[in-house]
C-alpha cells in the first residue's frame, strides 16, 4: 500500500462542506472548555501570555518607581521582595517560555502542513495546567503569599528554615504547573513536525521557525526535569522534612545552584531559539530572497541547543569553583557567541543582498538586532570569569540579561504578532502605529535599561529594594524610572494596535506580505481544519514555488483525519485519526491542579490528585465508540 | 546607537568612573583592565553591526511585492557565503583572543598570595558582617563587625563563612564578588594598593535587608592599623561618668545584652554586632546610617523603621536611659 | 477541477512501532522521565560527597533481598510483556489478553516488593540527606510502577470489556515501549541505592 | 553478660592480682585496718572504694536479703553515697537535698533530718538533672552542698546545722552537685555548671567556720589559679606563664567552664590533692580556638594553701564535652619493675590513664571503651592526638562520634581491690552525632553551642562493667548491660563487687571473674554508690540509693520526650525505652546476710 | 448568583487566612516589657463573679511569627533547656502536658514572669513581640497551631520530625 501521484478531479466545495462539519468547534460549555483545536488553544495560551506580561510588566514599574530615588517608601522590603519574584517567575515561566510554545503550537501544525497537533487532547490540557499554575501564583500573590526568595529560589534562602508560610511552596507547585505544560507543549512539537509534515516536507524544506521551535522542544524535554527534580526537592524539603538542601545533614546549597541553571540557562535559550526563528521568517519575507545560509543556520540553532546546556556553571563563578572548571565554562559560555554570530551574519547578508521592504515586523528586528547584539556582548562580558566577578548579580546583570530577553526574544515577539496577526485575525493592523510602537519601545527600552549597565558597575546590586543618598546611583536610577514608563507606553500602543486591528483593521488577505510558508496558503484566520487539502511540499519555499503545489487527496474527511509522514523525508506513512473535542483534559487539569495545590499544604495531596485524576483520564482515554463507522474520503 | 555610546561616555565622565571600574588594588585592576578590553571590542562590533544593518536596510533601492526569485546568482550567494564565513572566523577568533585575556586574568587573581598574611575571618549573617582578625594566640583575636581594616600594599587573605543563607563579599574596588556558603568555605585574598574607604555590600539577595547589608573596607598604612588593631584588643573601658556608668546597666540589664558582646562586661551573646569598640566605627546598622548619637538614638528606638524585617526589635527605652546609654556607647572608642 | 494530487486512500489507518506518532510521544515521555532519573541520580552522587561514608555512620547499608527479587521478577516481567506487544501487532485480542494479564500480576508484585525495598532501605527520608536521596530515587522509579500498573489494568480492563478498536493494538504495543522503559531504568537505580551503599 | 572467661586466664589474672596486691602493701595496710565506718563517699582519701569486710563472701553472697529500705520522698536521680559513722546512717538527696540520719540501731528510723531548703531557681540551672553526690564526715560534722551553691555543716549528732556558705551565684548558673573532701581542717568543694557558663573553682573552706581558706580558678590568670612559682607541669604544652587567658578568645576564660563537680583524693604523704576540671564551655570548640587552660585538666595542689604543683590537660582544647573530673585512684603499682606511687584515672575520653602522681608523667593511657575521636596520647608531649575527620563543625553534623559527650566513662566512680588488682569501672558504650551551632553567652541559661544525639556503640549494649588491670593495661573481665552503668562499684573484701543498673537491679559479681552471683530487683533505676559498713549488731550491710535520673536517666527523672533526639543534650535518645524499664524513685535500701 | 456568592466567600475566606499566615509585622510597636492588659496567671480572681481570661495571641494564624519565635527560641537559648521540645533541665514541650498550663496567655506568662523553679523571666530582655513569637512557636511544638502556620524543618541536626509534618513517633534510634 502507498501513496500514488495522479491527476484528478479535486472537488473543493464538497470536501470543504465536509470538512466544516467534521471538524466544526463545539458549542456551549464543550466549546468553551473543550475545544481541542490548536489555533484556538494557542490563541488563548497567547493572549493568557499576555495578560501575565502586562501583569508582570505593572510589577515592573512598581519596582522602577521604588527605585526612582534613594530611599523611597513606596514598598517595603517584604511586598518588593514579592513583587521582584513574581515578576521575575511570571516573565520566565509564564510568559516567556509558554508565549513561544504558543507561538510554535498555533504556526507549526499551519507550517507544516497539517490539520492539527499530534496530541489534540494533551495539548488542551497542557494549557489548562499552565493557566491554573499561573492563577495560583498570582492569586497566592494577591493573598500576600507571594514567593519571596526570587525567581531562582536560591536555598538556604526558600528552604524551609529561612522562608516560612507557604509562599515557596506556591513557587514550588507554579513550577510544576508550568514544567509540566512546558513539557507537554514539547512533546507535541516535536511529535508534529517529526511526524505529520505534509508530504514532500523533507526536513532540509522544514522552514527555519520550525526548526526553531524544535530545537527548543528538544531543549525543554531535557531542561525542564532538572527544575522538576530540583523543586520536588524543595517541595519535599519544605513538606516532609528531607534533607537535600540541609547542608548540617549532608545536604548541599550548591545542589540547588547546579540544578536550577542546568535548567535555568537552557531556559535562556528556550526564550531566544524561537525568537531567532520569528526573525528568520520575518527577514526572508521582508528582504525578499530566501535566508542565506539556510544549513548554516539549522546548524546553528542545533549548536546553539547544545552548547546552551554546557555553560550553567558560568552563573555560580562566584561560589568559589575549581579554576580549571571556571575556565571550561567561561569557555562554553563565549562558544556560544559564535553560532549566534552566524545567524546574526546570515540575516545581515540576507537583507543586504535582498529586496529590502520595510515594513513594522522587519522594525521590530532592526530593533531587535541593535539591542540583542549589545546584549550578547554583555553576555560574553558576564561569560567571561573574571569579569563576572564584577558584574555578578548586579544591574549590569539585570541590564544584561533584560537586552537579551526583551530585546532577544519580546522585541521579536511582538514583531511576529504584528506579522501573523493578519493570519490569526483576518485583518491588517496599522503599519503607522507599529512603526510609532517600535521607536517607543526602543528608546523606551534603551532609556530604561542602558543606564543599569553603568549602576551595575558603580557597585548597585540587584534585588534590593532601595538604596542609599550616598550611594551616589540615584540619577541614573531615575533615568531608568522614566525609561521604563515610556516602556510601558510602548507596550499599550502595542495592545491598541492589536484592539484597533481586531475591531477595524482592513481584511487581509491570504498572503498580505508575500511570505513563503504554508500558513499564508490558507485563508485568513485558517479554518479549523486548516487546509481544505493537504499540500504537497516541492521546496524550501513552497509559497514562492510555482507552479501551484500537488494537494493530497483521500483522507477522510469524516472523521478527524491527519496524513502520518516519515520523520526524515516526510513520505506518507498512514492516516491517522485524531481525537476530538472533549471535556475531559480540563476535568483532568481541574483534578490535577487541585491535587497539586493541596500538596502545598500536605504530602496526601499527591494522592488526592492521583485519585482524583483516575476517573476523568480513563473517560479521557475510554473509546466513546462512535467514530468507526462511516469512510467519507476526499474525493478524487 | 552611537548616541547610546555618547551618553555612555557622558556618564563615565560625568559621574566619576564606577567603583568597579576605579580599582583600588591589583585584582580589581586587572578586571578593569580586562574590562576595557572587552568593552572596546564590544563597542566596535555593535557599532560595526549596527552600520551595517542599517546600510543593508536603507539602501535607496524601491522595494516590490512581487514573488521573489529562487534561482539567485550562484556567484552573489557565492560571495554572500564568503562574508558570512569570514565574520564567523573573525567572531571566532575575536572570541578566542577574550577568552584567552580572561584566562590569564583568572590566573592573575589567583596569583595574590602571601605567607604569614594577615587572615580576616568574615561570616555573613542576616543582615550584617561579623569579622574576627585571626591570631595565633587566642586572646588576641579581634571580633568587630562591617567594618575591615586592613593595611595598604599587604595581600590579605579572607575567609568567609555563612551563618544562615548565602551571602556575597562584594568591593568593588578592590576585588569581585565571591559567595559566603553554608557548608562551603571560601576564601578570597585581596589587596589594596592606596590608602581609604572603600564601600562594599552583599550582592547575593539575602532577605528583607539585602539592600541595607553594607560595609566598609578601610585600608590605612601600617603604622595605623597596628595601633587601631591594638586598640581593639583593649577590653571595652570602664565608664568614667555617672551618665555612661548608668547607660552600662541600661545596656546590662536591658534587652541589649542578651543579643550583643562588649568585651569587658558580662554581655557576650553573639546575635548581633560585637559592640565593644562600636564608638571607634564609621557607620551604624551595617553601613547604613553615618555613627552619630542622633542616628544611633534613632536606630535603638526604632531600627524597624529604618531596616524593616532586620532581627533588632524596636527598644522602648525611657529619654534619661536613651540619654544614658547613648552616652554609654559613645564612650566605647 | 482537475489538478496534481497524491492520493494517500490506500495508506493503512493503523501503524505500529516509530511509524506512529504515539509511538514518538511516549519515547518523549522516557525522554523526560529518563532525565529526571538521570538527574536525580547525578544528585544522589553529588550529595555523597558531603558524607564520609556511604551510608553514613549510624545506617545500616539496606538490605539487597528484596530489591534483587524485583530485578529478578522485572526482567521476567519483561516476557509477558513482550509477548503481548507481539500479539498487539498481529492485532489478536486473546493472547493480548492473557500476556497482558500476566504482565499485570507481575507489575503487582513488583509494588508489593517495593513496599520491602523501603523497608529495607534501613533509614528514613528525614533522617539525612543520604536517606532523603535513595528515598526519592527509589519512589520516582515506585511512581512509574504504580503509573504504569494503572495504565496495564485499564488497558486489560479495555482489552477484555471495551469497545475494541484496532489503535487500541497499538497503545498495547507501546505501552509495552514504556514497561520496557521501567524495567531498564530500574538497573541503573537497583545498583545506586542498593549496591553503591555496600561499595564505599 | 559476657561469656565466662577460660580458667586459665582467670587463673593468670588473679596470679597477677595477688602480685599487685602484695605490691601495694600500703594500700592493703589501710584495708586491714578498716573500722567498718564509711566516712567519705570514696571510702578513703585515695579513693578506692575498697571495704576489707569480708562477711558477704562470693560463696554467701546469694543469700544476701534486704534488711531494711527507705523511701526518701525526692524521686530524682539518687547518685549519693549513704555515709556510715558510728552508728548513725546519713544520707543527702538531691535537690531539695534533705540530709537523713538514720539510726543504725533501730533500723529504719530517723534520727535526725535536715532540709536546708535550696532555692528553687537553682533547678533551673542544674544540667543533668538535680543531683548531689553525696556528704563527708569529719570531726562531728556532715558537710555537704547544696543546688543552690551553699555548702552546710551539719552537727552529726543533733543534726542542727554549724555553718552554711554561700559560694556560687545560681543566677550565673552556679550549682553544686560534688561531695566535698575534707582534708585535715579544710573542706575542698568545687562548682558545677559548665554548660551555663560558668567559671570553674576549687574552693577550701575552713571545717569548722566555714570561712574561705582559698579559691583556685580552673581559667584566667596565674594567681586566679593559684599558679606560683612552685609549679611544674611535666608537658611543655602546660607551661607558660597566663595560659588559663592566652589559650582563651579574649576575656572568653571568664564563662569558660572547667568547673569541679567530681571526685577528689589526697595523698597526705606527697600531701597534694588530686582533682579534674570539667569541660571548656560552650562545647561548641569554634567558639573558643586555644587549648583553653585549664579546662579538662588534673590539678595536684597543696590543700593548706591551694597552691597548683603539677597540671597535666588531659583534653586540650576539648572537642566533646570530655569533662575530665573522674576520679583518680591513688596507688602504689609495680610497673616495668618499678614501684611507683600512681594515680590511675579511667577518664572520660575513654583513656586509662596511668599517672605518676608526684609529677604528673603519664606513664600509660589505654583506652578502655570504644574511641573513634582519638588516636592515642602521645606519651613524650603528653598530648591527645585527635582524629580530624570527627571533628565538630559548625553547621555540619559529624557522625560516630565514640566516645559521646558523657564520655566512656562519667562521673560514676571506679572501685579497686588491692585483692585481685584489679580496677572496677561501671561505664557506658555510646556514640553520638553532633553538629557545632553558634551559642549566644546569656547569664543564667545554657552556653552549649552544640547539637547532639546519642546512640549505643559498636555491640548495641549501651553498658558495661570493666575490671580493669592497670598494670598490664587490659581488661581482665568485662560485664555487658543494657543501659550504661551509672552507678559507682564497691569492692569488698569477700571479693564480691557491688554495682547497680538503671534497669533496678542491684547486683553482686565474683571480684576474679566477673561471675553473677547475686541481683535484687529495687523500685527505680540505681546510679548510686554502693557502700558496706559494720553495722552496730557487728554485721556486715551494703546499702544504696536507688532512684533513676542523672544526665543519663533524665528522661525518666525529668520525664523528658525522647521523640525529640535532642532532649537531654542528646542523652534521651540513647535511653528512650529506659522509660519501659524503670519508674522514678527514690529509696534507701540496705542489705545484709541472714 | 449563588455560585458567584459561595465563591465570594470562599475567596474571603482564603484571603483571611491567608494574608493571616503570610503576614509579616515587623514594626510592632510594643513596649520593652510590661504585661498585656487583662494578662493574669491564675485563672480565678477574688469576688463573686470570674471574669474570662480572653487574652489571645495575636500571631496565632501567623507563620512568620512562629518561625521568628523558632529563631528567637535558638537565639535565647531556650533549647539549651528545652532541647528542640524534648526538654532537659526544662520540661519538655511538644507533649500534652503543661506545668503552668497551655494556653497562651500562660506561654505567655512563663516566659516573661518566669517560674519558680527554674525558668527564668525573659521580661525587660525580650520585647513583648518577640515574647509572643515565642509563644507562638511553643505552641507550634505541641500541635497547638494550625499546620499551615507551623514551621518547616530547620536547616539543623535532624533530631525530630518538623513541628509541620507532626510530632508522631515514627524514630528509631539508629542500630
Amino acid at each position: 500500500m502507498s501513496a500514488e501521484l495522479a491527476v484528478r478531479d479535486v472537488d473543493d466545495a464538497a470536501t470543504r462542506a465536509a470538512l466544516e462539519v467534521t471538524w466544526a468547534p463545539p458549542r456551549g460549555v464543550l466549546g468553551l472548555l473543550g475545544t481541542v483545536n490548536h489555533k484556538v488553544v494557542a490563541i488563548r495560551y497567547i493572549v493568557s501570555a499576555f495578560v501575565f506580561f502586562a501583569l508582570a510588566g505593572v510589577l515592573a514599574l512598581v519596582m522602577r518607581a521604588q527605585l526612582a530615588y534613594p530611599e523611597a517608601r513606596l514598598v517595603g522590603p517584604d511586598l518588593y521582595n514579592q513583587i521582584f519574584t513574581v515578576h521575575g517567575s511570571t516573565m520566565m515561566f509564564l510568559f516567556a517560555v509558554p508565549v513561544m510554545e504558543a507561538m510554535g503550537l498555533y504556526l507549526v501544525p499551519l507550517m507544516v502542513g497539517t490539520r492539527n497537533v499530534a496530541f489534540p487532547r494533551l495539548n488542551a490540557f497542557g494549557f489548562w495546567i499552565y493557566l491554573i499554575g499561573g492563577a495560583l501564583l498570582w492569586g497566592a500573590f494577591l493573598l500576600n503569599a507571594g514567593p519571596d526568595a526570587g525567581w531562582f529560589a536560591y536555598v538556604p534562602l526558600a528552604g524551609p528554615d529561612q522562608a516560612p508560610g507557604k509562599r515557596i511552596d506556591v513557587w514550588a507547585q507554579m513550577i510544576t504547573f508550568t514544567e509540566l505544560a512546558a513539557l507537554v507543549g514539547a512533546v507535541e512539537l516535536v511529535v508534529t513536525t517529526l511526524k505529520l509534515r505534509a508530504p514532500g516536507m523533507s526536513l532540509n524544506r522544514v522552514p527555519l521557525f520550525v526548526w526553531a521551535m524544535l530545537v527548543t522542544a528538544f531543549m525543554v524535554i531535557f531542561a525542564m526535569p532538572a527544575i522538576m527534580v530540583a523543586s520536588t526537592m524543595l517541595a519535599m524539603d519544605r513538606l516532609v522534612d528531607t534533607h537535600f538542601f540541609n547542608v548540617a545533614e549532608g545536604g548541599d546549597a550548591l545542589l540547588w545552584q547546579h540544578l536550577f541553571w542546568f535548567f535555568g540557562h537552557p531556559e535562556v535559550y528556550i526564550i531566544f531559539i524561537p525568537a531567532t526563528g520569528f526573525v528568520s521568517t520575518i527577514v526572508q519575507t521582508f528582504a525578499r530572497r530566501p535566508i542565506v545560509g539556510y544549513p548554516a543556520m539549522v546548524l546553528s540553532l542545533i549548536a546553539t541547543g547544545f552548547l546552551g546546556f554546557g555553560l550553567w556553571v558560568h552563573h555560580m563563578f562566584a561560589t568559589g569553583l575549581p579554576k580549571l572548571g571556571e575556565s571550561f565554562f567561561t569557555a562554553a559560555s563565549m562558544l556560544i557567541a559564535i553560532p549566534t554570530g552566524v545567524q546574526i551574519f546570515c540575516w545581515l547578508a540576507t537583507l543586504r543582498s535582498g529586496r529590502v521592504l520595510v515594513r513594522a515586523p522587519l522594525l521590530y528586528v532592526l530593533a531587535f538586532v541593535a539591542t540583542f547584539v549589545l546584549g550578547g556582548l554583555s553576555g560574553v562580558m558576564v561569560a567571561s570569569a573574571p569579569l563576572d566577578l564584577q558584574l555578578h548579580d548586579t544591574f549590569f546583570v539585570v541590564a544584561h540579561l533584560h537586552y537579551v530577553l526583551i530585546g532577544g526574544s519580546v522585541f521579536p515577539l511582538l514583531g511576529a504578532l504584528h506579522y501573523w496577526l493578519p493570519k490569526m485575525s483576518g485583518r491588517m493592523p496599522s503599519e503607522g502605529l507599529g512603526r510609532l510602537t517600535v521607536a517607543i519601545l526602543f528608546v523606551g527600552f534603551q532609556l530604561t535599561f542602558f543606564p543599569m549597565h553603568q549602576l551595575g558597575l558603580a557597585g548597585m546590586p540587584r534585588r534590593v529594594y532601595t538604596y542609599l543618598p550616598e550611594t551616589g546611583w540615584g540619577p541614573l536610577n531615575a533615568l531608568s524610572s522614566v525609561g521604563a514608563a515610556l516602556l510601558g507606553v510602548a507596550v499599550l500602543l502595542f495592545v491598541a494596535n492589536v484592539a484597533w486591528t481586531l475591531r477595524r483593521g482592513a481584511r487581509a488577505e491570504d498572503d498580505p506580505w508575500g511570505a513563503d510558508t504554508l500558513e499564508w496558503s490558507t485563508t485568513s484566520p485558517p479554518p479549523a481544519y486548516n487546509f481544505v487539502h493537504i499540500p504537497v511540499v516541492e521546496s524550501r519555499h513552497p509559497l514562492w514555488t510555482h507552479p501551484s503545489p500537488r494537494v493530497v487527496t483521500g483522507l477522510r474527511i469524516d472523521v478527524r483525519e491527519v496524513l502520518v509522514t516519515d520523520a526524515i523525508d516526510a513520505v506518507p506513512d498512514h492516516r491517522h485519526m485524531l481525537d476530538g473535542p472533549t471535556l475531559y483534559p480540563f476535568l483532568t487539569a481541574m483534578a490535577a491542579g487541585i491535587g497539586i495545590i493541596t500538596a502545598i499544604f500536605t504530602p496526601w495531596g499527591i494522592t488526592v490528585g492521583v485519585v482524583l485524576t483516575l476517573p476523568p483520564l480513563i473517560g479521557w482515554f475510554w473509546p466513546a465508540g462512535e467514530a468507526i463507522a462511516g469512510t467519507t474520503r476526499e474525493k478524487a | 546607537m552611537s548616541a547610546m555610546l555618547l551618553s555612555l561616555v557622558l556618564l563615565l565622565a560625568g559621574c566619576g568612573a564606577p567603583a568597579a571600574l576605579s580599582p583600588a588594588g591589583p585584582q580589581a585592576g586587572q578586571i578593569a583592565g580586562l574590562w576595557a578590553v572587552f568593552f572596546w571590542v564590544s563597542v566596535v562590533v555593535e557599532v560595526a553591526v549596527v552600520a551595517f544593518l542599517l546600510y543593508a536596510v536603507l539602501r535607496a533601492r524601491r522595494p516590490v511585492l512581487t514573488l521573489p526569485a529562487l534561482a539567485a546568482e550562484p556567484l552573489a550567494e557565492r560571495r554572500l557565503t564568503r562574508g558570512v564565513s569570514a565574520a564567523t572566523a573573525l567572531t571566532a577568533i575575536v572570541v578566542v583572543a577574550l577568552l584567552a585575556a580572561s584566562i590569564l586574568v583568572t590566573r592573575a587573581l589567583g596569583a595574590l598570595h602571601a605567607p604569614q598574611a594577615l587572615t580576616v575571618e568574615i561570616a555573613g549573617h542576616q543582615w550584617w558582617w561579623e569579622v574576627e582578625y585571626w591570631d595565633p594566640v587566642p586572646s588576641q583575636r579581634v571580633r568587630t563587625a562591617n567594618e575591615i581594616h586592613v593595611p595598604v600594599g599587604e595581600a590579605v587573605l579572607v575567609k568567609l563563612r555563612a551563618s544562615d543563607v548565602i551571602h556575597s563579599l562584594w568591593v568593588p574596588p578592590l576585588h569581585g564578588k565571591k559567595d559566603l556558603i553554608p557548608g562551603h568555605a571560601t576564601s578570597l585574598w585581596i589587596k589594596a594598593d592606596r590608602p581609604g574607604a572603600f564601600g562594599g555590600q552583599c550582592a547575593e539577595f539575602c532577605g528583607y535587608q539585602h539592600a541595607h547589608m553594607r560595609l566598609l573596607v578601610i585600608a590605612e598604612s601600617r603604622g595605623a592599623f597596628d595601633a587601631w588593631l591594638a586598640r581593639q584588643r583593649r577590653p571595652a573601658p570602664e565608664p568614667t561618668d555617672a551618665q555612661a556608668r548608668r547607660g552600662r546597666d541600661v545596656f546590662l540589664t536591658g534587652p541589649c545584652a542578651i543579643c550583643h558582646t562588649i568585651v569587658g562586661t558580662p554581655a557576650a551573646a553573639r546575635l548581633g554586632p560585637d559592640l565593644t569598640h562600636l564608638a571607634g566605627r564609621t557607620t551604624l546598622a551595617a553601613g547604613t546610617l553615618p555613627n552619630t548619637p542622633g542616628h544611633l538614638a534613632g536606630w535603638i528606638i526604632d531600627p524597624q523603621r529604618i531596616k524593616p524585617g532586620v532581627h533588632m526589635p524596636s527598644i522602648g527605652l525611657d529619654g534619661a536611659d536613651l540619654q544614658a546609654l547613648l552616652a554609654y556607647l559613645g564612650s566605647l572608642k | 477541477m482537475r489538478r496534481p494530487v497524491l492520493d494517500v486512500s490506500a495508506l493503512p489507518p493503523i501503524a505500529y512501532g516509530s511509524r506512529t506518532t504515539i509511538w514518538w510521544g511516549v519515547l518523549g515521555l522516557i525522554a523526560i522521565e529518563g532525565a529526571a532519573l538521570a538527574l536525580t541520580a547525578v544528585a544522589a552522587l553529588y550529595l555523597r560527597q558531603n558524607f564520609m561514608t556511604w551510608p553514613p555512620y549510624g545506617t545500616p547499608p539496606p538490605g539487597l533481598a528484596a530489591a534483587t527479587a524485583n530485578v529478578v521478577l522485572l526482567a521476567l516481567s519483561v516476557w509477558p510483556m513482550y509477548v503481548a506487544d507481539r500479539a498487539a501487532q498481529r492485532e489478536r485480542r486473546l493472547p493480548v489478553i492473557i500476556a497482558l494479564g500476566i504482565a499485570c500480576v507481575f507489575n503487582v508484585a513488583t509494588l508489593a516488593l517495593r513496599g520491602f525495598e523501603f523497608a529495607a532501605l534501613n533509614c528514613w527520608w528525614d533522617d539525612h540527606a543520604y536517606g532523603s536521596a535513595v528515598w526519592l530515587l527509589l519512589g520516582m522509579h515506585a511512581a512509574h510502577l504504580v503509573a504504569s500498573a494503572i495504565e496495564n489494568v485499564l488497558l486489560l480492563a479495555l482489552v477484555v470489556k471495551g469497545p475494541l478498536e484496532r489503535k487500541h493494538f497499538v497503545d498495547v504495543h507501546v505501552n509495552a515501549l514504556y514497561w520496557y522503559f521501567i524495567v531498564a531504568v530500574w538497573v541503573p537505580v537497583y545498583v545506586l541505592v542498593f549496591l553503591a551503599p555496600r561499595w564505599s | 553478660m559476657t561469656a565466662p572467661r577460660p580458667a586459665t586466664l582467670a587463673v593468670l589474672g588473679s596470679l597477677l592480682a595477688l602480685l599487685a596486691a602484695a605490691a601495694s602493701r600500703r594500700t592493703l595496710d589501710a584495708a586491714l585496718a578498716d573500722d567498718g565506718q564509711w566516712v567519705r563517699p570514696a571510702k578513703d582519701l585515695a579513693a578506692t572504694r575498697y571495704s576489707s569486710l569480708d562477711q558477704v563472701t562470693a560463696a554467701n553472697v546469694k543469700t544476701l536479703r534486704l534488711a531494711w529500705s527507705f523511701d526518701l520522698g525526692v524521686e530524682r536521680g539518687e547518685e549519693a553515697a549513704p555515709l556510715v559513722v558510728g552508728d548513725t546512717m546519713y544520707v543527702v538527696t538531691p535537690f531539695p537535698n534533705v540530709l537523713y540520719a538514720f539510726d543504725l540501731t533501730r533500723p529504719g528510723t530517723v534520727r535526725w533530718k535536715y532540709e536546708p531548703t535550696p532555692a528553687t531557681e537553682a533547678q533551673g540551672v542544674a544540667c543533668c538533672d538535680v543531683v548531689t553526690r553525696g556528704a563527708a564526715y569529719a570531726d562531728g560534722l556532715v558537710v555537704f552542698n547544696t543546688l543552690d551553691a551553699h555548702t552546710v555543716a551539719v552537727d552529726a549528732r543533733s543534726g542542727r546545722e554549724q555553718w552554711k556558705t554561700r559560694l556560687g551565684e545560681i543566677a550565673r548558673g552556679e550549682t553544686m552537685t560534688m561531695a566535698p573532701l575534707i582534708v585535715g581542717d579544710k573542706v575542698l568543694v568545687g562548682n558545677s555548671g559548665g554548660e551555663m557558663g560558668v567559671r570553674g573553682w576549687l574552693t577550701a573552706l575552713d571545717l569548722h567556720s566555714g570561712r574561705l581558706a582559698w579559691r583556685a580558678y580552673s581559667t584566667g590568670p596565674d594567681r586566679d589559679v593559684l599558679i606560683g612559682p612552685g609549679f611544674k607541669p611535666f608537658y611543655t604544652f602546660d607551661q607558660g606563664r597566663d595560659l588559663g587567658v592566652t589559650s582563651w578568645p579574649p576575656e572568653a576564660w571568664k564563662i569558660g567552664g572547667g568547673t569541679v563537680w567530681g571526685w577528689l583524693s589526697y595523698d597526705p604523704e606527697l600531701d597534694l590533692v588530686y582533682y579534674g576540671t570539667a569541660n571548656p564551655g560552650p562545647w561548641n570548640a569554634e567558639q573558643r580556638p586555644g587549648d583553653n587552660k585549664w579546662t579538662a585538666t588534673i590539678f595536684a595542689r597543696r590543700p593548706a594553701t591551694g597552691e597548683a604543683v603539677w597540671a597535666y590537660q588531659v583534653s586540650p582544647h576539648d572537642l566533646y564535652d570530655y569533662d575530665g573530673v573522674n576520679e583518680l585512684v591513688l596507688l602504689d603499682l609495680d610497673l616495668a619493675g618499678r614501684r611507683r606511687k600512681v594515680a590511675v584515672r579511667p577518664d572520660r575520653n575513654g583513656y586509662v590513664y596511668v599517672l605518676d602522681r608526684a609529677t604528673g608523667e603519664v606513664l600509660s593511657a589505654t583506652p578502655f571503651g570504644h574511641v573513634t575521636t582519638t588516636k592515642g596520647v602521645d606519651l613524650t608531649s603528653g598530648r591527645l592526638t585527635y582524629v580530624d575527620a570527627k571533628k565538630p563543625e559548625l553547621g555540619k553534623v559529624v557522625r560516630g562520634v565514640c566516645p559521646a559527650a558523657p564520655g566512656a566513662k562519667d562521673w560514676q566512680p571506679s572501685s579497686w581491690s588491692p585483692r585481685t588488682g584489679l580496677l572496677y569501672i561501671p561505664h557506658q558504650n555510646l556514640c553520638m552525632d553532633v553538629e557545632g551551632v553558634e551559642a549566644s553567652y546569656i547569664a543564667g541559661t545554657p552556653y552549649v553551642g552544640s547539637a547532639t544525639r546519642m546512640y549505643a556503640g559498636p555491640g548495641g549494649h549501651r553498658g558495661l562493667l570493666t575490671a580493669w588491670d592497670p598494670v598490664n593495661a587490659r581488661a581482665a573481665w568485662r560485664i555487658t548491660e543494657r543501659f550504661p552503668v551509672w552507678s559507682g562499684t564497691l569492692a569488698t573484701g569477700g571479693d564480691v563487687v557491688f554495682y547497680g543498673t538503671m534497669d533496678r537491679a542491684f547486683k553482686a559479681v565474683h571480684a576474679r571473674t566477673g561471675e553473677p552471683l547475686w541481683r535484687f530487683e529495687t523500685v527505680s533505676g540505681i546510679i548510686g554508690q554502693p557502700i558496706t559498713y559494720r553495722g552496730p549488731d557487728g554485721r556486715q550491710y551494703v546499702a544504696v540509693l536507688s532512684g533513676v535520673g542523672g544526665w543519663a536517666g533524665a528522661i525518666v527523672s525529668a520525664g523528658l520526650d525522647a521523640r525529640d533526639a535532642s532532649a537531654a543534650l542528646g542523652f534521651a535518645h540513647a535511653m528512650r525505652d529506659l522509660p519501659g524499664a524503670t519508674p522514678k524513685g527514690g529509696r534507701l535500701y540496705v542489705f545484709a546476710l541472714p | 448568583m449563588r455560585a458567584a456568592a459561595v465563591l465570594g466567600l470562599l475567596g474571603a475566606l482564603l484571603v483571611l487566612t491567608g494574608c493571616q499566615r503570610e503576614q509579616r509585622r515587623f514594626s510592632e510597636v510594643a513596649p520593652a516589657s510590661g504585661r498585656p492588659d487583662r494578662l493574669r496567671a491564675s485563672g480565678f480572681n477574688p469576688g463573686d463573679r470570674q471574669a474570662p481570661a480572653e487574652f489571645r495571641n495575636p500571631y496565632e494564624r501567623n507563620a512568620w511569627a512562629a518561625a521568628e519565635g523558632k529563631r528567637l527560641y535558638a537565639a535565647f537559648n531556650c533549647i539549651g533547656c528545652h532541647a528542640n521540645g524534648g526538654g532537659g533541665i526544662g520540661p519538655p514541650l511538644m507533649d500534652p502536658a503543661w506545668i503552668y498550663g497551655g494556653e497562651p496567655v500562660e506561654i505567655y506568662a512563663s516566659i516573661v514572669e518566669g517560674r519558680p523553679n527554674g525558668m527564668p523571666a525573659f521580661g525587660g530582655r525580650i520585647t513583648d513581640s518577640q515574647a509572643w513569637q515565642l509563644v507562638t512557636y511553643v505552641q507550634s511544638m505541641s500541635g497547638l497551631l494550625r499546620k499551615d502556620v507551623r514551621p518547616s524543618r530547620s536547616d539543623h541536626m535532624s533530631v525530630r520530625p518538623s513541628e509541620q509534618s507532626g510530632t508522631s513517633e515514627r524514630r528509631k534510634p539508629p542500630q
